[in-house]
């Protein structure tokens, strides 16, 4: 491909922090790259590890995560139980050679608008210097076929 | 029972019947001692005023030398030595990198492996014996001088209680004597200034001195030869500064409790006291 | 066939502006099963909701997509338009146009395609949904109270003035908590007795209110609008309905040493006693442990004393169970023990008390009637040290926290004692002088200014006793931390304000959480301050945090208001995106395999156990089963189910596989 | 840890060197005066603890110099009876060690420290040699550092008498390794 | 006493319904082996691979009633995290083990179990801990590589869940069709998730027998990726699979101080 490479990045945000974080940043006006597409759920604890695996098989370079500061969590404890499971799933992803760097964690509360932007902008800026998941997109084409 | 030993440089001078009356006691209740092989001196409340690293591997050479000769235990009586001692040992569990500077400092390695205890501690433990042993209980009112090196800092050390301690008090009525309630079983006499600043010294235990009086004690007992030589040898200065004539004699627990087992004063070094203190003998009962 | 409407809006300039909407609605118009799409200046308004209802008759739509603004913003706005179209209303989505594109990047064809991009996802997604209805859960429309101090009573009788039944459970044999062992309240010093009796009666003679005194609660179940409370209401030995309180029996008790508690130990009382002369209900009770009958089997004079026959030895503790919809947690608080202070003598002097102990010294109903007597002999207190902060904002004793009411009572101890002795002499040794309140500085400084109460700035060291004296060992800060000692006759220790004991079991019972001080934690610090993070159980008092009175009263009615509020509806109304098990025909039944995995995961307990049974009625298998009452739709159930056999409504794992795949 | 004091990066406020030295948090101390209220020699200090512990905390050059020239920090007898009773856990004592060795280091040592300076340093002198502290040797030391020849002439004989002052030192095998560890520590402080 | 007295005698009683052991195969392998009454249990013996935990929960053994199990530790530990998982009730199995003295003991109650086990730490095969060392030491795209040439030989076969002792769903996540969570097929992508969902579902769960990966046909050693996953939640939450039947579930429980690096 001839134009510069733009990654596309996947975000999984929890309704009660990071989103309406994301809307701050919005109604404050905070610009950041727009490679990224966010997926509402109503709490970190409702993200299944499969759909990180899935973001990747659909060609996704780069996935983020994020939800309410411990402690914080809407429904309490949550984010607690999403943490215990990232930090298996990431040893496992890691030990079976999957690129971890290309998956950032992150909490971000209904107040921080302005730290949505940076992390955003950091991780779309990380991702297009890593360049494309060819790996992983290769096995999803390959299991097109 | 079979423990380390290190007496500290006093217990080989100036308080030398702390050391006599220590070995003389443990005889008779079946504790062996088995002194830490060429032992040098902790540093005591001098090299930390110098240097910290300095008050670490003086002392952590003592308890790797205790170490490598296979001691577990190491009883210091001395409660200057054993507050070294003990905080050192801590101030190394806590901080590995202090560790190992101090490791290649003193050219031994220190696990942290041997523990240390003060003469409360062990005796506290053998009180059963000292009580079937005592042959002439020591009938007396006596004030337990703790001091400060005993049982400060709690965190460190923590064998008993920081305010109003209490071992002393049930070793000493175990052996027959009255403890009496007084207000200054832990206050700081000085001692560290004994030779410098012997004014602040005069006033400091002065009032320890004169509570342990007023609350009708006939002996004060330590566990410290610093508190010791300070309450005995400054006596004159201390009677100066309290426009008085005070007598009261300031003995070693091991002495006390050494005269209820029935052991000899002369073994128990109470003729070396400044403010007599014979008079405590049994047979010499006022 | 799913037939889609997708609406973009322009949000005036906020989208449209940046966005190139006429082309997004365009390109939208090809997405498979997007039967109608169109642009339009501001959706929210009347005639964008209009052109919304007319396209569901029109287009027959099974599905709408609002491309706008933030659902946060206005998803109730068009869910109500789309059900009035008679559409069900979880069938509309809306895609963050705004918040998440027009206003965070600039304007340009990258822009846009994101736009279109959010529009897709969402329409993949509302082809996935399903009709939903609103949860009702019917309202049990009786409140329990749990503590009968002032934050509980009043609490009660604001709920039962609203009409509700409130039943008042109190663990200690008289309603009247701390608040009726004070002596006067800063910073009026109108006398707490004379405030407080009158609340104390009308609680007991409230048609409404039901008091269940020396009781305490065993379990609960159950969710909000329908638990399930078992109290247990311990046996007074006293038959309530006979006992006509003349109070004969106590006067005849033979054993007569036991520390009052009332009096925090500074009198004695019998083993059959009525804990003040105020007490609600006026009826004794037998202290068992204490009873020479219960100890030897002998006695029994009260039973020949009492002329109604009211004693019951044999009387057994009875568990009654409530059905109640909403609960008040009141149960207040403890003082640090005296003996919790090593350096000020381990509790073992006579004449260093705790606040409250003073309280009752001062009092008029204490134990010397008011006068200024210490302890030990009865002396009068010539010189008296208060000593404020002792155990509060001390890490070494772990209490960091400000006990917030300390400095106010103990301004006001010194000012009683120096009404009461003129010539005496007062210290007290502070920190911080914490007066923010109305009339609270002013009312320091009179002690300082007008009462000539000496204020030191600093913390005491130590406290011993020297011939009948206590010597308080100060620091002066505010003289170079210059030494100061005290030669005192009686010392007031301000101690630590801490949880109540069994607050800790009291709250896994109720599964409320709790601070690392074991005081009950509210849901939010500041939006909810008497909700907890349980549905349907409020706080009341310094059972949440160390509180004085004007503060716990009006908690107090804050926790009653939102009861009342609850209580206003028949039913609740939940919304329904929450997590259900799948059930399926026989053989299968359901996917889950009963492992119980996800139930640890609830935050809410909501997951329960469903037996599966033939028709023999032999049980076939047992699996999970949401409580819907108590399910708050968080699915982090979902995410540890193996056989994807639960899900959750709204957020299922097909709508968001689906949006995956649309990017 | 205390990383050898002696090369710590300048322009370091003194507050960082202590709190990177000794651990404690100074911005712990809330000036509640507790460890002065107990103090037993707080009556003779220019400057107690807690004005020490304020001075310090500030970091401001003008102030740490008047922490480090107090004779108060001579005084501190290390009885830790400030530290045991402290609300915010401050280990006073830490401090004051590490403030006399600052003084030292910096030579704003207060000039009443002189005479405990010198006992200190006659203590640790003795120690260096024998690898024990040698009384007689010790005491000799002290009068010559710090003049006060006439102190405690009456004191030896008696003590002399009671068999509590060996003539000799006792000389350790490890004397070495001793002077190797003050060599390594102390370096080539007096 | 011998596994096939003790059987005989536990038969004849009746106190069980079935004896499950190993016994000889062919080619001097040792095949797992029931007994139903006192005659079938000539060949029973302790010594086999196979953890027979997996075959209690299967309809057609519960339906007998109380089995008896020849119980090496991944057997006992199977045992317990089953109960743990209320797939199992204590009195519907007697698992049997040879005590130090060659001796067969009854272990009927989960407590002895847990007992039992504490006196044989667990750990990881000296050969995989070898090769999950390797696979540490190498670089991530290496460690890519060699899982994907690994799994390029996958063939779906499920052998390795249906050995697995913990692989009880009767519908498991790669059954699942609304969504399709895993694609069928076994090409390159359906391999890795198929391998990631099991790894993941068996984290906190896994009583690290091995089975699956001596169950595998063409020889992958899935195991350690099962290992992997238990491994880590032992390093991190310092608790053990089939440690005792009242386990809580590593991932649905949870500590406020869990201390994970990489959360921004």
């Amino acid at each position: 491909m001839t134009e510069p490479f733009e990654p596309k990045i996947t975000a999984f945000v929890c309704n009660w922090c990071t989103y309406a974080g994301a809307d701050l940043t919005g109604t404050s006006r905070i610009k950041y790259q727009s490679n990224v597409r966010v997926l509402r759920l109503p709490c970190t604890g409702r993200i299944d590890f499969m759909l990180l695996a899935k973001a990747f098989a659909r060609g996704a370079d780069g996935i983020i995560i994020s939800g309410c500061h411990p402690n914080d969590c809407h429904y309490t404890s949550g984010n607690y139980h999403a943490r215990r499971r990232w930090m298996i799933y990431r040893n496992l992803m890691d030990f079976m050679g999957i690129d971890t760097a290309r998956i950032t964690f992150s909490w971000v509360s209904a107040a921080e608008g302005a730290k949505w932007a940076e992390l955003v902008n950091e991780v779309t800026t990380g991702i297009r210097a890593m360049g494309p998941y060819t790996e992983y997109k290769q096995l999803a084409n390959a299991g097109v076929e | 029972m079979r423990i380390g030993y290190y007496p500290g440089c006093s217990l080989l001078g100036s308080s030398r019947e702390f050391d006599e009356s220590v070995r003389a006691v443990s005889k008779a209740i079946g504790l062996e001692l088995v002194e830490v092989p060429d032992w040098n001196c902790c540093g005591a409340s001098s090299a930390h005023v110098l240097d910290h690293r300095l008050s670490l591997a003086l002392p952590a050479k003592i308890l790797a030398q205790a170490e490598a000769a296979g001691l577990t235990e190491v009883l210091a009586p001395c409660a200057a030595c054993y507050n070294r001692l003990a905080s050192a040992r801590a101030a190394l569990e806590a901080d590995p990198a202090a560790a190992a500077d101090v490791a290649a400092i003193i050219e031994m390695p220190v696990t942290g492996r041997v523990k240390v205890v003060n003469v409360l501690e062990v005796l506290d433990r053998c009180q059963a014996v000292i009580q079937e042993k005592t042959v002439a209980p020591f009938v007396r009112k006596v004030a337990c001088y703790y001091g400060c090196l005993l049982v400060r800092p709690p965190k460190v050390l923590g064998f008993d209680r920081a305010e109003n301690p209490q071992s002393m008090d049930r070793l000493m009525t175990a052996a027959g004597a009255e403890a009496v309630e007084w207000n200054f079983k832990t206050e700081c006499c000085g001692a560290a200034f004994s030779v410098t600043r012997t004014d602040l010294v005069a006033r400091m235990s002065g009032k320890i001195v004169a509570d342990a009086v007023r609350h009708g004690a006939e002996a004060i007992v330590v566990a410290c030869p610093m508190c010791q030589s300070n309450l005995d040898m400054r006596r004159p200065e201390i009677n100066a500064h309290l426009g008085g004539n005070s007598q009261i004699p300031v003995v070693f627990i091991t002495q006390a409790l050494g005269l209820a087992l029935g052991i000899a004063p002369a073994e128990l070094g109470l003729q070396r006291h400044m403010v007599p203190a014979l008079a405590l003998q049994p047979s010499a009962t006022v | 066939m799913s037939r889609i409407g997708v609406f973009i809006c322009h949000c005036g300039e906020n989208i449209g502006g940046t966005v190139d909407c006429g082309k997004v609605a365009e390109v939208t118009r090809n997405v498979p099963g997007v039967v109608h799409s169109v642009d339009y200046k501001y959706m929210c308004s009347d005639p964008g909701q209009n052109m919304i209802k007319e396209a569901i008759r029109e287009h027959r739509l099974t599905g709408v997509v609002v491309a706008a603004c933030s659902p946060r913003m206005h998803e109730p706005t068009f869910r109500n338009a789309v059900a009035e179209a008679g559409l069900n209303p979880y069938l509309c989505e809306m895609a963050n146009l705004r918040e998440h594109c027009s206003w965070v990047h600039e304007k340009g064809d990258v822009t846009t395609e994101k736009a279109a991009d959010l529009v897709r996802v969402m329409v993949e997604k509302v082809k996935r949904n399903h009709p939903l209805q609103p949860i009702q859960v019917p309202v049990t429309k009786k409140a329990l109270v749990l503590g009968g101090g002032i934050a509980g009573i009043q609490a009660a009788l604001d709920i039962a003035n609203a009409g509700h039944q409130v039943v008042l459970v109190e663990k200690s044999p008289s309603i009247g908590g701390h608040m009726s062992q004070l002596s006067e309240t800063f910073p009026t010093l109108d006398c707490s007795q004379c405030i407080l009796t009158p609340r104390m009666v009308e609680a007991a003679r409230h048609p409404n209110i039901t008091l269940m005194t020396y009781s305490e609660l065993e379990s609960l179940s159950g969710f909000i609008g329908n638990f399930k409370a078992t109290i247990r209401r311990k046996a007074r030995q006293v038959d309530e309905k006979l006992c006509t309180g003349c109070g004969l029996c106590t006067t005849k008790c033979p054993n007569k040493k036991i520390p009052d508690e009332f009096n925090e130990g500074l009198s004695t009382r019998g083993a059959i006693y009525v804990p003040f002369p105020q007490a609600v209900p006026n009826k004794p009770v037998i202290d068992k442990l204490n009873c020479t009958f219960f100890k030897t089997g002998k006695c029994k004079v009260c039973e020949k004393m009492c002329p109604t026959k009211a004693i019951r030895f044999d009387q057994q503790d009875e568990l009654v169970t409530l059905d109640v919809g909403a609960i008040v947690l009141a149960t207040g608080f403890k003082l640090m023990a005296t003996d919790k202070f090593p350096e000020y003598g381990y509790g073992k002097y006579k004449d260093v008390l705790d606040g409250m102990q003073f309280e009752r010294l001062a009092s008029a109903s204490g134990p010397t009637a008011g006068a200024m007597k210490r302890p030990s002999d009865g002396r009068e207190p010539e010189t008296v040290v208060f000593v404020s902060c002792s155990g509060s904002r001390d890490r070494a004793k772990g209490v960091p926290y400000c006990s917030k009411v300390c400095c106010m009572y103990t301004a006001k101890h010194a000012m009683l004692y120096k009404h009461k002795m003129h010539h005496g002499k007062a210290y007290v040794f502070y920190m911080d002088i914490r007066s923010s309140g109305k009339d609270y500085d002013e009312f320091v400084r009179r002690a300082i200014e007008e009462d000539d109460v000496s204020y030191i700035r600093g913390r005491v060291s130590r406290i011993y006793e020297e011939d009948g004296k206590l010597v308080v060992m100060g620091a002066d800060t505010l003289q170079n931390g210059r030494p100061v000692e005290i030669r005192a006759d009686m010392v007031v220790l301000a101690t630590a304000v801490q949880a109540q004991d069994g607050s800790e079991q009291l709250a896994q019972k109720l599964h409320v959480s709790y601070d690392p001080y074991k005081f009950f934690a509210e849901a939010h610090p500041k939006l909810k301050p008497v909700e907890t993070n349980t549905a349907g159980i409020f706080l009341a008092g310094a059972c949440q945090a160390p509180r004085d009175i004007p503060e716990t009263v009006a908690q107090a009615s804050g926790a009653a208001a939102k009861v009342a509020a609850l209580f206003s509806k028949d039913e609740l109304t939940r919304e329904p995106q929450i997590a259900v098990v799948n059930r399926l025909p026989a053989p299968t039944f359901s996917y889950c395999v009963g492992c119980f995995l996800c139930q640890s995961a609830c935050p809410y307990q909501a997951i329960e156990q469903e037996e599966i049974k033939g028709r023999d009625g032999s049980l076939i298998k047992t699996i999970a089963k949401v409580n819907p009452g108590l399910c708050q739709g968080c699915g982090t159930c979902v995410a540890t189910c193996r056989t994807k056999a639960i899900d959750i409504q709204g957020f299922s794992n097909e709508q968001i596989f689906a949006e995956i795949m649309t990017l | 840890m205390n990383s050898a004091p002696h090369h710590s990066s300048h322009g370091e406020t003194l507050k960082a060197k202590v709190e990177q030295a000794t651990g404690v948090k100074l911005n712990h101390c809330y000036q509640c005066g507790k460890c002065a209220a107990g103090c037993p020699v707080a009556q003779d200090m220019d400057l107690t603890s807690c004005q020490i512990l304020r001075l310090v905390q500030f970091g401001d050059p003008a102030w740490d110099r008047q922490a480090l020239q107090s004779e108060g920090i001579w005084l501190c007898l290390a009885c830790e009876t400030c530290s045991t009773r402290c609300p915010q856990e401050v280990e006073v004592p830490k401090v004051m060690d590490y403030l006399r060795s600052e003084a030292v280091r910096q030579d704003l040592a207060h000039p009443r420290s002189r005479d405990i300076l010198a006992f200190h340093r006659a203590f640790m002198d003795s120690v260096r040699e024998t690898g024990r502290l040698y009384e007689i040797g010790l005491v000799a030391d002290y009068k010559l550092r710090s003049r006060h020849f006439l102190k405690d002439v009456m004191l030896a004989p008696k003590m002399y008498v009671r068999g509590k002052l060996p003539l000799l030192p006792h000389l350790i095998q490890g004397r070495d390794a001793i002077k190797r560890i003050f060599k390594r520590t102390l370096g080539s402080k007096p | 006493m011998e596994l096939r007295e003790k059987a005989k005698q536990l038969l004849e009683s009746g106190e069980v319904k079935a004896v499950i052991g190993y016994e000889p195969g062919t080619q001097g392998a040792r095949r797992p082996a029931f007994a139903s009454s006192a005659a079938r249990t000539g060949r029973l013996g302790f010594e086999g691979e196979q953890n027979l935990a997996s075959y209690v929960t299967r309809k057609e053994v519960k339906r007998l009633g109380r089995v008896a199990v020849a119980a090496r530790p991944p057997v006992l530990r199977a045992l317990l995290q089953l109960m743990a998982e209320r797939q199992i009730k204590e009195q519907e199995v007697l698992p049997l083990v040879l005590d130090a003295d060659g001796q067969v003991q009854e272990l009927a109650t989960a407590q002895a179990m847990e007992e039992h086990l504490a006196l044989s730490p667990q750990q990881i095969p000296a050969r995989d801990r070898e090769l999950m060392d390797r696979l540490g030491g190498m670089t991530r795209q290496e460690r890519w590589d060699f899982w994907q040439g690994e799994l390029s030989r996958c063939i779906k076969c499920y052998a390795c869940r249906n050995s697995c002792p913990m692989c009880y769903c009767e519908h498991c996540t790669m059954d699942c069709n609304r969504p399709q969570w895993v694609p069928v097929p076994s090409h390159a992508l359906g391999n890795l998730e198929y391998h990631m969902v099991r790894a993941m579902h068996l984290a906190g769960r896994c009583v690290e027998c091995g089975d699956c990966g001596r169950a595998c046909p063409v020889g992958i050693p899935i195991h350690l990726l099962t290992f992997n996953a238990e491994e880590s939640v032992h390093a991190q939450f310092g608790q053990r699979a089939g440690a005792s039947s009242k386990l809580d579930y590593a991932l649905s429980t949870f500590r406020p101080d869990d201390k994970e690096t990489f959360i921004r």
